[in-house]
């Protein structure tokens, strides 16, 4: 009997692509599954998913739950759960297109929802720390109940299934985002469950992810002292959180989140090419976050509320190419895919391991 | 000039050094066959013992070699800095015996001749025997 | 530079040896009486042993000349030094010029002049290869030897015709052996020792008068002999220097460089004078280390670079029939005895300093007693009982011990 | 005279073919096994006093000695084993308490022979330490997360005293009086050249090793030897020694003879008198004493440097180290019942304590269920043999390990475990002038770093297989580990799966 996500940890390769219009034009789904299709034999049809960014321009201000039901049971336990802590605006099924590779597909409900001013108070928390406990603790308590998708105007779609099928499987040539990312899956022992497709995401924070990081148990069980709770034993989710915990906890810019998860090597720190200051920060980092270096190989699109950042771990084990044409950056496993997206970019180059690129939305 | 040097801070007077410096002179293919049947081959290096410190002597290949100047037979000579014994020409005077004021050279009783330090260069060792047989550094051959 | 050595032996060795250690290409001419390649005259009495072939007798290789850029003129005797010309005076007339000219002549065996002298059959001295080529043709196995003199050269000479078992009898004046260098004490156990192996001796008389075969001895005794051995000493070669006006005393005087009274000649070896360190005095120090020595610093100044002959003592190392002795400096001072068997030890104290020793049969190691004397160690710096236990650095302070064995100078 | 009762424990065979009568064994024995007979021009040797320490068969030229076990044999008891009844006979000669020397040497189960490590395969890349960075180096100390940022967006964050190691592994505690001084120079010296720290041990430190202080944890335990303000000033980092591995619950006790002129003024006790540390501290009977200690000390050294809690590993271990996590001390060592000893009471040192691996393992749990793992960094010893033993230590969750009995084997010591009789032939645990002088830092302290960097070698290659580039990602990484032939309870405890899972 093979054991899904949360029940085993599940090594998988993959590919990923992404980009971002840095004024905020919003552009088509159709163009992000385009440049997946074209990567087909980098995943093997147990999983794909997508990331939209300023989808839901109409419900900008409500936390959106994308959520997986096994059954009515858990929908209508979780439906409770939702409504004792949030003021639901709007909820119905997410639309999806019947697609032949698509099968066994869950109930996929969507939710917009406001936090409960009286219980947000409550909790002594701020707002995004009160809704990701939530998001925790349904995934973590609900059997059966899934929430994949919990930010503001932005939206995750995944599945079991080859990426592009579900692509059309959701309908994404019906949604239009400043930024979108996908993931295509290759696992190794999976039966395939739909929560266990990427990307993963808490808030607004999504990662999609090609490697397969050796750290992960170091960091798992750091993180896990820090209220995190990593019941897909993925390594999207464990750099999720890593990334959540340092970014919006901890209050530390993404750049400096990079120098943490993918830390300059001690060579370089001591190369003289860092100021004295920065050299200083380095080894604090170094010393401090030991526990959050990640290792291994990894290529990640980590997506959030203005922008999207891609890193490579710093061996850079991982294919990843970057290019720009105008006011838009693409990202992805191969440069294919970026050509299908823009044929003729004005740069594309290859980012170093552990140099991020992070672009966010121009003000 | 690489000499042997030794540190009497790590000397242990366990006298290997005399018995491998015995036997590599000796001709014998290893320590046991040189003395084998009791035979008492001759050191070039010598051990003083004494309550807290030891400390081995042998030739210094000193620059004045006093021996090599008073020696009446012409058996001891220089050669590139080594002072070396021709044993076919030693008479057994002693006059080296006499001269050297480290006390280094050897009287071989037995034939009556005396033996002294080459630092190995004319046997097959290579590099000082005593210098490789001693457990604790206490024997070094270098430039000093 | 025209170099002059008159003389073939250690001291002129020791001459070219200096010379070549500061000038590889001066001219050097040799001048030699014998008709020898350079041979030890030590050893004289191991080639009348057997014990050194005549290849071994050689004191250099036989490409030593040669090596050293020496042109050497043997059976050639010097007859004058003319300082005017600088040249050297042969005896067949021809002149050598030189700019620097070495004396190293040695010494000769004295004769005394005795009764009947000119009676013996077969008389020999005890200093040449020549004598004692002669004497290995005469002798044979029991003859007859009747040795003049108890000291080095007679002792040597008695050991080495023992070899030819030899009947040997050793007639001196003194009442007791090897005086030169032994206390009675160590005399008398090295004439027992002596006298265990064969050889007889009649000491505190000498010869009243020779016959051919016989020599009756003052004492009334009469000794046969087929052979005489004449060794009751020896007199320094001085009479070129002295002729030429030079300073000449017991032997030729020299300065530390070696340089005689004579301007541009140099002297060294048994024909000089040297100082004893030891006891303060001039001797003349017949001893092959110091002979070479001497030739090896005049060597040095002849060619131009200043070099000092310090520190010389009588020393001598020396064995006969297997029993060793190696002594050195003076016997005036306060005595240090050990006794057992036929080993004999005297350390000789004066003035803080150890200042001579006597060693027989167990000699190891003695040079550590002459360098304190050479080098006047306080006796102070050193521990007695060590020092009087045996030779060892063990008896001085580490930090000497460290500059001498380690090479670490503080 | 009464019947001895007790047999010489070894044999030494002497192969008369090859022994050339050189008398190296004679010379060399402390203890006093081998002679020459003039009489028969042949060595002989006495048995009863060999302790099997190697030293005559290590300096043998000619290979002609061995040392084996006697073979005499009682009758066979698998209950009344000889070693059990050769105590009860030295005990009824004796009257007195049974001493051993270094760790633990019953056959107790050895945790870290039943873990095995992983490796990548296919699914990610292992990593050629010979091509690419593989770090070692390591902090030891409190991490505290917190950091903002000012208006001009720069990192304003706070430093704690730390220790940095270049390696994962330390010196641990040995004092000068247990071992010689030029053991200790050898520790301090390989330390400095590795970039790691070695540990004074109670006893002080010597005024020659201050120049290494910048290497050197200063250890206070409960007899306070040569604890003063400048010995505090002059280390890394302060160690207070509330246990150890080899004697859980004692102090310890140096014999009034090994106090010499040296070891008296390194432990400001009078020349020849016993130095006896108590078994508890006598100002800590609670852990809110510990706390005052641990405040006092670093007030003491102006809050520079980082403090080291020693205890041994004994049962309730985790809750102990709970307990010091949030006294304020900033690193907590850990020793396992294995950890050597100088001496020690026999019963104490083979019955008391638990494994360190078991230790370990509920100590880094138990700190990361209470969320303050990061306030303390946890350092293990206590029988850490090789670099597998470190890597997997690490991935267990320590931040480093203390070595000691390898570092005294890398010196030489073949564990003949007689420290206690003060005659150690290879001059180590000794004071005597003439075998002291047999441990040569020069060549000791070089086999010492040979050691830690051939480790280390090793460590790179371990995590470069596992795809792990740097030591941090092994921390506490348990999924690198499989457990083989342990039972649920015992892979429960380690938190790891058993091999195939």
């Amino acid at each position: 009997m093979l054991k899904k996500e949360g029940e085993t940890r599940i090594p998988a390769g993959c590919a990923i692509s992404g980009f971002i219009n840095r004024s905020g034009r919003r552009t088509n789904g159709s163009v992000i599954v385009n440049s997946i299709a074209c990567m087909h034999d980098r995943s093997n049809g147990l999983g794909g998913g997508y990331a939209g960014y300023g989808i839901y321009p109409e419900y900008k201000d409500q936390y959106a739950f994308h959520v997986f039901y096994d059954s009515n049971e858990a929908r209508i336990k979780t439906e409770a759960f939702i409504d004792r802590h949030f003021d639901v605006i709007n909820l119905s099924r997410i639309p999806t297109r019947k697609h032949p590779n698509i099968t066994d597909e869950p109930l996929i409900w969507r939710y917009f929802v406001n936090p409960l001013p009286t219980k947000l108070q409550e909790s002594q928390l701020d707002e995004r720390t009160y809704v990701a406990r939530c998001v925790i603790k349904i995934n973590d308590k609900i059997d059966g109940a899934y929430v994949f998708s919990s930010g503001k105007n932005m939206g995750v779609f995944k599945a079991v299934g080859y990426p592009e099928d579900v692509g059309e499987f959701y309908r994404l040539d019906e949604y239009d985002g400043w930024a979108w990312t996908v993931h295509g899956r290759y696992p190794t022992n999976t039966p395939g469950w739909w929560g266990g497709a990427h990307p993963f995401a808490l808030l607004d924070y999504t990662i999609v992810h090609n490697g397969e990081i050796s750290s992960y148990d170091a960091n798992r069980r750091f993180i896990e002292m820090f209220g995190y709770k990593c019941n897909l034993l993925t390594d999207t989710e464990v750099i999720t959180y890593i990334i959540d915990y340092l970014n919006r906890r901890l209050g530390m810019p993404l750049e400096d989140v990079a120098k943490v998860i993918a830390a300059p090597f001690w060579s370089e720190i001591d190369s003289g090419r860092f100021s004295p200051e920065e050299v200083e920060k380095l080894r604090h980092f170094r010393n401090v976050y030991s526990s959050l270096l990640i290792t291994g190989p990894f290529s990640i699109i980590l997506g959030f509320n203005n922008g999207i950042m891609a890193l490579n771990d710093r061996l850079k084990l991982r294919s990843m190419v970057a290019a720009e044409k105008g006011d838009t950056v693409y990202v992805s496993s191969e440069e294919c895919s970026i050509r299908t997206m823009s044929p003729d970019v004005d740069r594309i180059w290859s980012p170093r391991g552990g140099e991020p690129i992070i672009v966010t939305l121009d003000k | 000039m690489k000499k042997v040097y030794v540190n009497e801070d790590w000397c242990l007077g366990c006298h290997l050094c005399e018995f491998t410096c015995a036997a590599a002179n000796s001709g014998a293919p290893d320590m046991i066959k040189a003395f084998a049947g009791g035979k008492k081959p001759v050191a070039r290096i010598q051990i003083e013992e004494g309550s807290a410190v030891n400390f081995a002597v042998q030739c210094r290949h000193c620059e004045l070699h006093p021996c090599v100047k008073g020696c009446i037979s012409g058996a001891l000579s220089v050669k590139d800095g080594v002072i070396v014994c021709d044993e076919e020409r030693c008479v057994g005077c002693y006059t080296c015996v006499l001269s050297c004021p480290y006390g280094a050279i050897v009287i071989d009783g037995a034939g009556h001749k005396i033996r002294k330090c080459d630092l190995c260069t004319q046997n097959s060792q290579g590099e000082p025997a005593c210098v490789k047989a001693c457990p604790n550094n206490a024997i070094v051959f270098e430039e000093r | 530079m025209n170099y002059v050595i008159i003389g073939n032996a250690a001291a002129a060795v020791g001459t070219i040896e200096g010379i070549r250690e500061v000038d590889k290409t001066g001219k050097i001419t040799v001048i030699s009486e014998e008709n020898y390649h350079t041979y030890s005259r030590p050893l004289i009495s191991y080639w009348l042993m057997g014990k050194v072939t005549d290849k071994n007798i050689y004191y250099r290789s036989p490409d030593f000349y040669e090596k050293n850029g020496v042109e050497t003129m043997f059976g050639c005797r010097a007859v004058k030094i003319d300082t005017a010309s600088k040249s050297v005076v042969l005896s067949d007339g021809n002149t050598i010029p030189y700019d620097k000219l070495m004396v190293a002549t040695g010494s000769k065996p004295f004769v005394p002049p005795m009764n009947g002298m000119e009676k013996i059959a077969s008389c020999h001295t005890f200093m040449s290869y020549d004598s004692v080529k002669a004497i290995r043709s005469e002798i044979t196995e029991g003859s007859k030897v009747l040795i003049i003199g108890a000291g080095l050269i007679g002792l040597k000479a008695a050991e080495a015709l023992n070899e030819y078992k030899a009947d040997i009898t050793v007639v001196d004046m003194a009442d007791r052996i090897l005086p030169s260098i032994l206390d009675v004490r160590a005399g008398s156990i090295m004439q027992k020792h002596i006298e265990s192996k064969g050889t007889k001796f009649i000491l505190g008389t000498s010869v009243d008068e020779f016959s051919e075969h016989s020599a009756k001895l003052k004492n009334g005794a009469t000794v046969d002999f087929d052979m005489v051995i004449i060794a009751v000493g020896v007199r320094p070669n001085t009479e070129l220097v002295a002729d030429a006006g030079g300073k000449v005393e017991r032997g030729i005087i020299c300065d530390l460089t070696q340089k005689t009274s004579l301007d541009d000649v140099y002297a060294a070896g048994d024909c000089t004078v040297s100082h004893d360190a030891s006891s303060d005095t001039d001797k003349i120090l017949a001893l092959l280390p110091n002979a070479y020595m001497q030739g090896e610093v005049a060597g040095r100044n002849m060619a131009g670079v200043e070099t000092r002959y310090v520190n010389a003592i009588p020393m001598n190392a020396i064995g006969f029939f297997g029993l060793h002795i190696i002594t050195a400096g003076s016997y005036d001072g306060e005595e240090y005895v050990e006794e057992n068997g036929n080993n004999y030890k005297k350390l000789v104290f004066k003035d803080g300093l150890l200042k001579g020793y006597i060693l027989m049969g167990d000699v190891k190691r003695a040079g550590i007693y002459t360098s304190m004397i050479k080098e006047r160690i306080d006796l102070k710096d050193v521990d007695m009982e060590m020092l009087k236990d045996r030779p060892q650095m063990m008896m001085f302070g580490k930090a000497r011990r460290e500059e001498k064995l380690g090479g670490i100078f503080r | 005279m009464a019947i001895n009762y007790l047999n010489p424990l070894f044999e030494v065979v002497r192969n008369p073919d090859r022994c050339i009568k050189c008398r190296v064994c004679e010379r060399q024995c402390a203890n006093e096994v081998h002679h020459y007979d003039p009489d028969l021009d042949r060595m002989v040797a006495d048995e009863t006093s060999c302790v099997d320490c190697q030293r005559c068969v290590t300096l043998c030229p000619t290979r002609a000695l061995k040392i084996r076990p006697n073979e005499n044999q009682f009758r066979e008891n698998g209950n009344w084993s000889q070693q059990i009844m050769d105590e009860v006979y030295k005990q009824a000669g004796s009257g007195g308490v049974l001493l051993s020397a270094m760790g633990n040497p019953r056959e107790y189960p050895v945790y870290w022979d039943k873990i095995l490590l992983n490796a990548s395969q296919v699914t990610n890349p292992p990593i050629d330490p010979l091509r690419e960075p593989m770090e070692t180096k390591t902090f030891l100390g409190k991490k505290d997360q917190s950091i903002h940022y000012d208006e001009n967006g720069k990192a304003v964050y706070e430093k704690n005293p730390y220790l940095e190691l270049d390696v994962p592994i330390m010196f641990s505690a040995m004092s000068f009086g247990s071992i010689s001084k030029n053991a200790h120079e050898t520790l301090a010296r390989a330390a400095q050249e590795l970039g790691t720290y070695y540990n004074t041990g109670e006893g002080g430190l010597h005024k020659d090793f201050y120049k290494y202080g910048a290497n050197t944890i200063c250890q206070v335990a409960s007899g306070r030897f040569g604890v003063f303000k400048e010995y505090l000033d002059t280390g890394a980092a302060i160690e207070i020694k509330m246990g150890q591995g080899a004697k859980p619950g004692i102090g310890g006790h140096l014999p009034g003879m090994k106090i010499n002129e040296e070891i008296s003024k390194t432990r400001m006790i009078p020349k020849g008198t016993d130095a006896i540390s108590p078994a508890p501290h006598h100002d800590i009977y609670s852990i809110e004493d510990l706390r005052q200690l641990v405040l006092s000390l670093k007030e003491a050294t102006n809050w520079e440097k980082p403090v080291i809690v020693k205890i041994a590993a004994v049962h309730n271990v985790a809750a102990i180290a709970s307990g010091i996590a949030r006294s304020g001390a900033d690193i907590i060592a850990i020793d396992g019942y294995r950890g050597g000893t100088g001496a020690a009471p026999t019963r104490i040192r083979d019955n008391v304590g638990i494994p360190i691996e078991l230790a370990l393992a509920s100590v880094d749990q138990r700190l990361r269920d209470e969320g303050i793992r990061n306030n303390i960094s946890v350092v293990v010893g206590g029988s850490v043999r090789c670099s597998a033993d470190v890597v997997k230590a690490v991935a267990l969750g320590a931040d480093a390990v203390y070595i000691a009995t390898a570092a005294l084997l890398a010196m030489g010591c073949h564990l003949c475990r007689s420290c206690n009789t003060g005659k150690c032939n290879w001059g180590i645990a000794t004071q005597r002038a003439d075998l002291v002088k047999r441990l040569n830092p020069d060549i000791a302290y070089k086999r010492l770093v040979n050691l830690v960097h051939a480790w280390d070698h090793e460590i790179k290659e371990m995590m470069g297989g596992m795809g792990i580039n740097s030591i941090e990602s092994l921390r506490g990484n348990r999924l690198m580990l499989r457990g083989i032939g342990l039972t649920q309870k015992e892979l429960d405890i380690l938190g790891i799966m058993h091999a195939g899972e």
